[in-house]
């Protein structure tokens, strides 16, 4: 896409959850009123769910600079929309699936028909015993992300060979025992699935270790846009707020040490920013450019989390308030910081990488 | 969830461990076996969220206990019906507890520092003789009424008016206002009022100190719900709340100097019971992390750094403890501003690392263990509840001004 | 230690590898065969220490056949005699100079970035073509004379005086004041002087720019020994200078919009060759320290953080580069802004973990290597210089203050 | 000593150093003019090389407490004294010496007729054979502390057995190869001694790791107190400064943002301060008093490296000058890090503690 066009769909996307996904419905989301699914009716009619498939499956087959750019929007919104396993799997299956795999799945999926859920990297695998066309599966997937409501997920898998692999489940027709596990922060969802000895063809096998990669490669890259997102409106609500709150008969924004404070979350966000583009252009160039995309993890999720920390700070007393968005922010920016590798994984990927 | 614990009707008192207080080894033991005895031993269960009136039940029944054994006020000095223990024996009460992980009594932890450290000094006779025995013989529950939705972190600028009447043949304070983050202001019997009763004197100069009857008609209380989830604070709206003239504190518009001179010391007081417990978390810290994170050198780095911190608290805390012993009556030290801002920084910190370093098992919802002060065994919680110390009872931001201005000497801004 | 190597008294031109700037490899392999013919091998251990006056001459002959390469001045625009130089172009420039560890030309960064982008927007032809062809033709040194010794951080405090007065019938500004931390004021040939003109104007308003010639009767130049041990700064005392009026750049009382709005930008610039400096650094770190630190996986950690951060800049340099691609003449923008606070602190976070790492090598006394920017091969004295970018051309607070006021638009205190 | 002792000891230390030690005075030794040796002498007049040392060899048996205080004092007036090693080989020799070791030295070290220099702890070990009533000492012992001018020099040596111990060296007698190492921070000074198969007498041998220890927690206070008397001088001297200093009309000490800084530094150094009295404390109650001392350590160390980088930064451009004194601050801090263990290595030390 160039930049235009990109700019066209960024604007869309903002429309989009501007009207569907202001903070307040959020703020309702999180009372109960469930947002979730209204959201995934709107991002199936809209197509969102066909970004990453291919065309032929009725895809758009875009790059990483749009999703990019959607999930830095979804972060802006705090969107309770359970999408990124979803594109995951969408751009796994184009990438690495065969034939058989990438016709029985990629349409729904594209469609929206089938929502995905995504058992996290680096969870402990399920183990993968196979026999003739047949495989069995024993243990429980811990850590599946958005498997509330889905229909599908990709769970991790390794054989007592060493062979790593992810594998399709059918959450309603493989009689598999899932379980929710609420996050503090509800605009995201994990679960469990027990699957003690379920049995499956073999065709619902994913091999490979570069499909390991390329969900950490997927999932950082959102992470990092959803930092990037969230953060700069939080400053900008917190900035908002230093202008009209009086304390001490002064606008407290006109407090030096406040405005510092300002300074530097502002310089952190900039210098996120910056690595995330550059990584989200390597990205596009060569899909095995890892260490930008650590750097841009790292970067934004750690100016994210600082920012909704002292956000909250900020705020003062309103801040620490239920009614009040800032929470919803910090939580988000408190999960960013673990989902798809820590900080200090992201920093031992790049420390290995320097040292190599 | 379910609570059946009696509420007892009325006190008797029961065995205490003060009996062996002359010798700290004996009096340890006694306690040890006091609590073992006294604490169901199911009770964090029992307690994991809840509803907030399970808590106010369980925390009555926790203070009943402690009264009957003549625990609750055992720090009071003797003359005001206190055992008026020393240091030691009060790091004995706060390891014990802790290591035994019993409840704390967060309910009343105005009825046993704020509100005795006022009246011991500024209160009259009548005042002290009702309320401190209020607190002792009935468990009364005091909340504090500072706060404004207005007049936070510039307290001085609060605008909840007190007007002196005759009403009936009575001297009555007509209070108009509304006050805000009480904690457990619900449950409260008396609130500490602070309001304005001279509308033309500039900030802190026209401000009076009073005790307030909750269930005074005028008086409406509602929850607040923070970021955690719970409600822990509470708003406090105040429509012609008749005050009785006996119940100002001190002199008219001299509240303010009254207010700010007792709370920093007892401040450091409650950070005692919390740095203790928080020191004795440490120790679980480290049997639950020596498996995960503690394996990695950066994360133990860390921890040790953090550990170096709560250190010093703790000696900063002895330090205060020590100076209010030479001076029981003393102001607002330095030391207690150098323990509010070091702890609340350092309790942010500490659960910001634990909650890092904890990866997903932190970060699912599930409740929290109540009545177990900074330590509800669930980490998030943890985390978002360190912001009741940064920014209440005198923000971060407030006490940095208050080390540069008043400690270095260095000019307003 | 000696320094043998001749200043050429007339610079011939030389075979540049601009002759290859086509192609962009063969440009890169031709400026490094450029590089291993020119600069001396041993020139580091040479220039390791040595007096001041060493230091000068061997700047002057490294810009002689910089100047010689027509390298010197490439990044001008063709219309000013440079070669206008492409993004790409340019980092392979800094690259292969950085990986060669080729001679920094600090004492003409003045000459070859402030100056240019200063008289390009506002000098007059007359101007561009005196001073310009200076720097390309003899190579000459100019200064900065912007602080003052009581306007630092509140530059447009500044009280140095500049009277316009006709004396034998030449129009001239007559100067007096005292200018300080003028970069290599001690070499200087020409001086971009801020002086106010106008003593009723408030502030900002009544400061005029000027050009000065450092040989001009009344000027004193006293070097400043700084907290390194070595003086790469200048105090300058002006006592009855007379500047020519036709060394006005711009208007008068316009100098102080003059100054700020071309010179963030072209610190963005300087900044573009430190920073491609550090990155080169880094792989030299690597080198050396992977038997090492770089076993401890806390510090691995604490250096891939300040990777990420270095990183970071690098980008916004070149984010700022094709802005001012888009418009030359643009004043400083935001980037600029980010690109100085965040690489001061950069600077000092690497040196002070570098430092920190090294252990006892690094806290001996050794001579460090001249001209070669900010790595000295001395952790120490790399340290104590980055106080070089966080104190002087707008300190980290300045910077904070105008992100916070200008970028986000905070209220002024 | 009782605590009007103390205080008293205190008072005379701080008046000696005040018109024997003047920061002016060690801005000159800076330049050249020498304030070591005047000052050796001082101290040696005065007694303060007695310190540690028994009564029996005419020294003042005082205990950490005395000591902390004199450090401190050393650490205010950025004294370039070289009394930390002798005082260090004195309390080794009286705790550890045999008869003749102290006879033989104890008496000289107190009255400050020997001044001994010391090998860091940490350092590359000498090669130590044994034979018979003799030991020969192989290889170069670096970063031997205050080694010019000294008379003695403990260093530190291990047999191929892995026997450690210290060997005291006759500097002017046993025909040694000094070399001194000059330091960025000029207030101490470091130097090597080059000797290949020196042979000594046996008795030149104190052995036993209790050594090592005792010279640690001995340096570990000694640099922590160091530290806190540095950082409360540095701390004074740039709050005098702000309190003068105008800028944009107004007193650069009523911006809130530098008011915050110097507040966060004045809670370090009290934290410090109350570790440090406490680990003193202590380590008069017992000897082995370790994690207290790694905590003083780690905590006024760091405290004073901060603050005395962050006082460069606040007087601007006039602590960026040689004239100034700010930068005297700035490397004793950055020094005191890394002697007698680094904040890495004492953190780690805490840690093994914790999790043991």
């Amino acid at each position: 896409m160039d930049e235009n066009e990109l700019a066209m769909l960024g604007d869309s996307v903002r429309e989009v959850l501007q009207s569907e996904c202001p903070h307040d419905m959020v703020l309702r989301h999180v009372d109960g009123e469930d947002l979730r699914e209204p959201l995934w009716r709107t991002v199936k009619d809209l197509g969102w769910t066909a970004l990453s498939a291919g065309e032929e499956y009725g895809g758009l087959g875009l790059g990483p600079d749009a999703l990019a750019l959607l999930y830095r929007e979804l972060g802006t919104a705090l969107a309770p929309v359970p999408l990124l396993p979803t594109l995951i799997a969408s751009e796994l299956l184009y990438r690495f699936g065969n034939a058989e795999q990438r016709s029985e799945w990629l349409g729904g999926i594209a469609a929206g028909e089938r929502r995905v859920a995504l058992m996290q990297m680096g969870a402990t695998p399920l183990r993968l015993v196979r026999s003739g066309s047949s495989v069995k599966l024993y243990g429980t997937a811990e850590h599946v992300l958005e498997l509330k409501g889905a229909d599908l997920a990709l769970v991790l898998a390794r054989s007592d060979e060493g062979e790593t692999a992810r594998v399709m489940i059918h959450l309603q027709e493989d009689g598999v025992v899932a379980f929710e596990q609420p996050l503090v922060d509800v605009t995201r969802s994990f679960g469990k699935l027990r699957l003690d000895a379920l049995q499956l063809p073999a065709g619902r096998v994913l091999g490979g270790p570069q499909l390991e990669h390329a969900i950490a490669c997927h999932g950082t890259l959102a992470i990092a846009a959803d930092s990037t997102g969230g953060a700069d409106t939080i400053l900008a609500l917190t900035v908002e707020y230093l202008k009209t709150r009086e304390q001490f008969g002064r606008l407290i924004g006109s407090f030096q040490a406040l405005k510092h404070r300002c300074a530097d979350h502002k310089m952190a966000l900039v210098a996120a920013e910056a690595i995330l583009d550059d990584a989200v252009s390597s990205t596009a160039a060569d899909q095995e450019a890892w260490p930008d995309l650590s750097a841009a993890k790292v970067a934004a999720s750690e100016a994210y989390a600082a920012l909704a920390q002292d956000a909250v700070q900020l705020h003062g007393g309103i801040g620490f308030t239920w009614e009040h968005v800032c929470h919803l922010f910090l939580k988000r920016a408190k999960l960013n910081q673990s989902l798809f590798g820590s900080t200090g994984w992201h920093l031992d990927q790049i420390g290995r990488q320097l040292a190599a | 969830m379910t609570d059946t614990i009696p509420a007892p009707s009325t006190i008797e008192q029961t065995e205490s461990p003060l009996a062996f207080k002359e010798d700290l080894g004996a009096f340890r033991l006694a306690l040890r076996s006091w609590i073992e005895r006294t604490v169901p031993k199911d009770w964090r269960e029992r307690h994991c969220g809840g509803t907030a009136e399970e808590f106010a039940r369980f925390q009555r029944w926790w203070f009943d206990q402690l009264r009957a054994a003549r625990l609750a006020n055992s720090h009071w000095p003797v003359e005001w019906g206190g055992e008026g223990l020393s240091l030691a024996h009060r790091i004995v009460i706060f390891e014990e507890m802790a290591r035994a992980q019993a409840p704390s009594a967060e309910m009343f932890v105005i009825s046993l520092y704020h509100l005795p450290a006022t009246l011991f000094a500024h209160g009259t006779a009548a005042q002290r003789e009702r309320f401190l025995n209020g607190v002792v013989e009935q468990g009364e529950v005091w909340a504090q009424g500072f706060s404004e939705p207005n007049a936070g972190s510039d307290l001085a600028s609060l605008r909840t008016r007190a007007e002196r009447k005759t009403i009936d043949g009575r001297d009555v304070y007509v209070v108009n206002g509304q006050k805000t983050w009480s904690s457990f202001g619900m449950f409260a019997d008396w609130y500490l009022l602070l309001a304005r009763t001279d509308l033309t004197a500039r900030k802190q100069a026209g401000i009076s100190y009073f005790i307030m009857d909750m269930r005074a008609p005028g008086v409406t209380v509602r929850p607040i719900r923070q970021i955690t989830g719970e409600s822990e604070f509470a708003e406090v709206f105040l429509d012609n709340v008749e005050i009785p003239a006996e119940n100002l504190i001190g002199k008219e518009n001299e509240g303010w100097s009254i207010a700010q001179s007792t709370l920093a010391a007892e401040r450091g007081l409650i950070i005692f019971e919390a740095v203790e417990r928080m020191a004795i978390a440490f120790e679980r810290e480290v049997e639950m992390g020596r498996g995960t994170w503690m394996k990695d050198t950066a994360y133990l780095r860390e921890f040790s750094a953090l550990y170096v911190k709560m250190k010093s608290i703790r000696l900063l805390v002895r330090r205060m403890l020590k100076e209010v012993e030479r001076d029981p009556h003393m102001g607002g030290s330095e030391t207690a501003t150098y323990i509010k801002l070091g702890f609340a920084v350092l309790l942010q910190a500490y659960n910001e690392f634990m909650l890092r370093v904890s990866g997903f098992d932190a970060q699912f919802e599930k409740p929290a263990i109540r009545s177990a002060g900074h330590h509800t065994a669930n980490r998030f919680v943890d985390y978002l509840s360190s912001y009741s110390w940064t920014i209440s009872g005198g923000s971060n931001e407030i006490m940095r001004n208050v080390v540069a201005e008043r400690i270095l000497g260095l000019p307003r801004g």
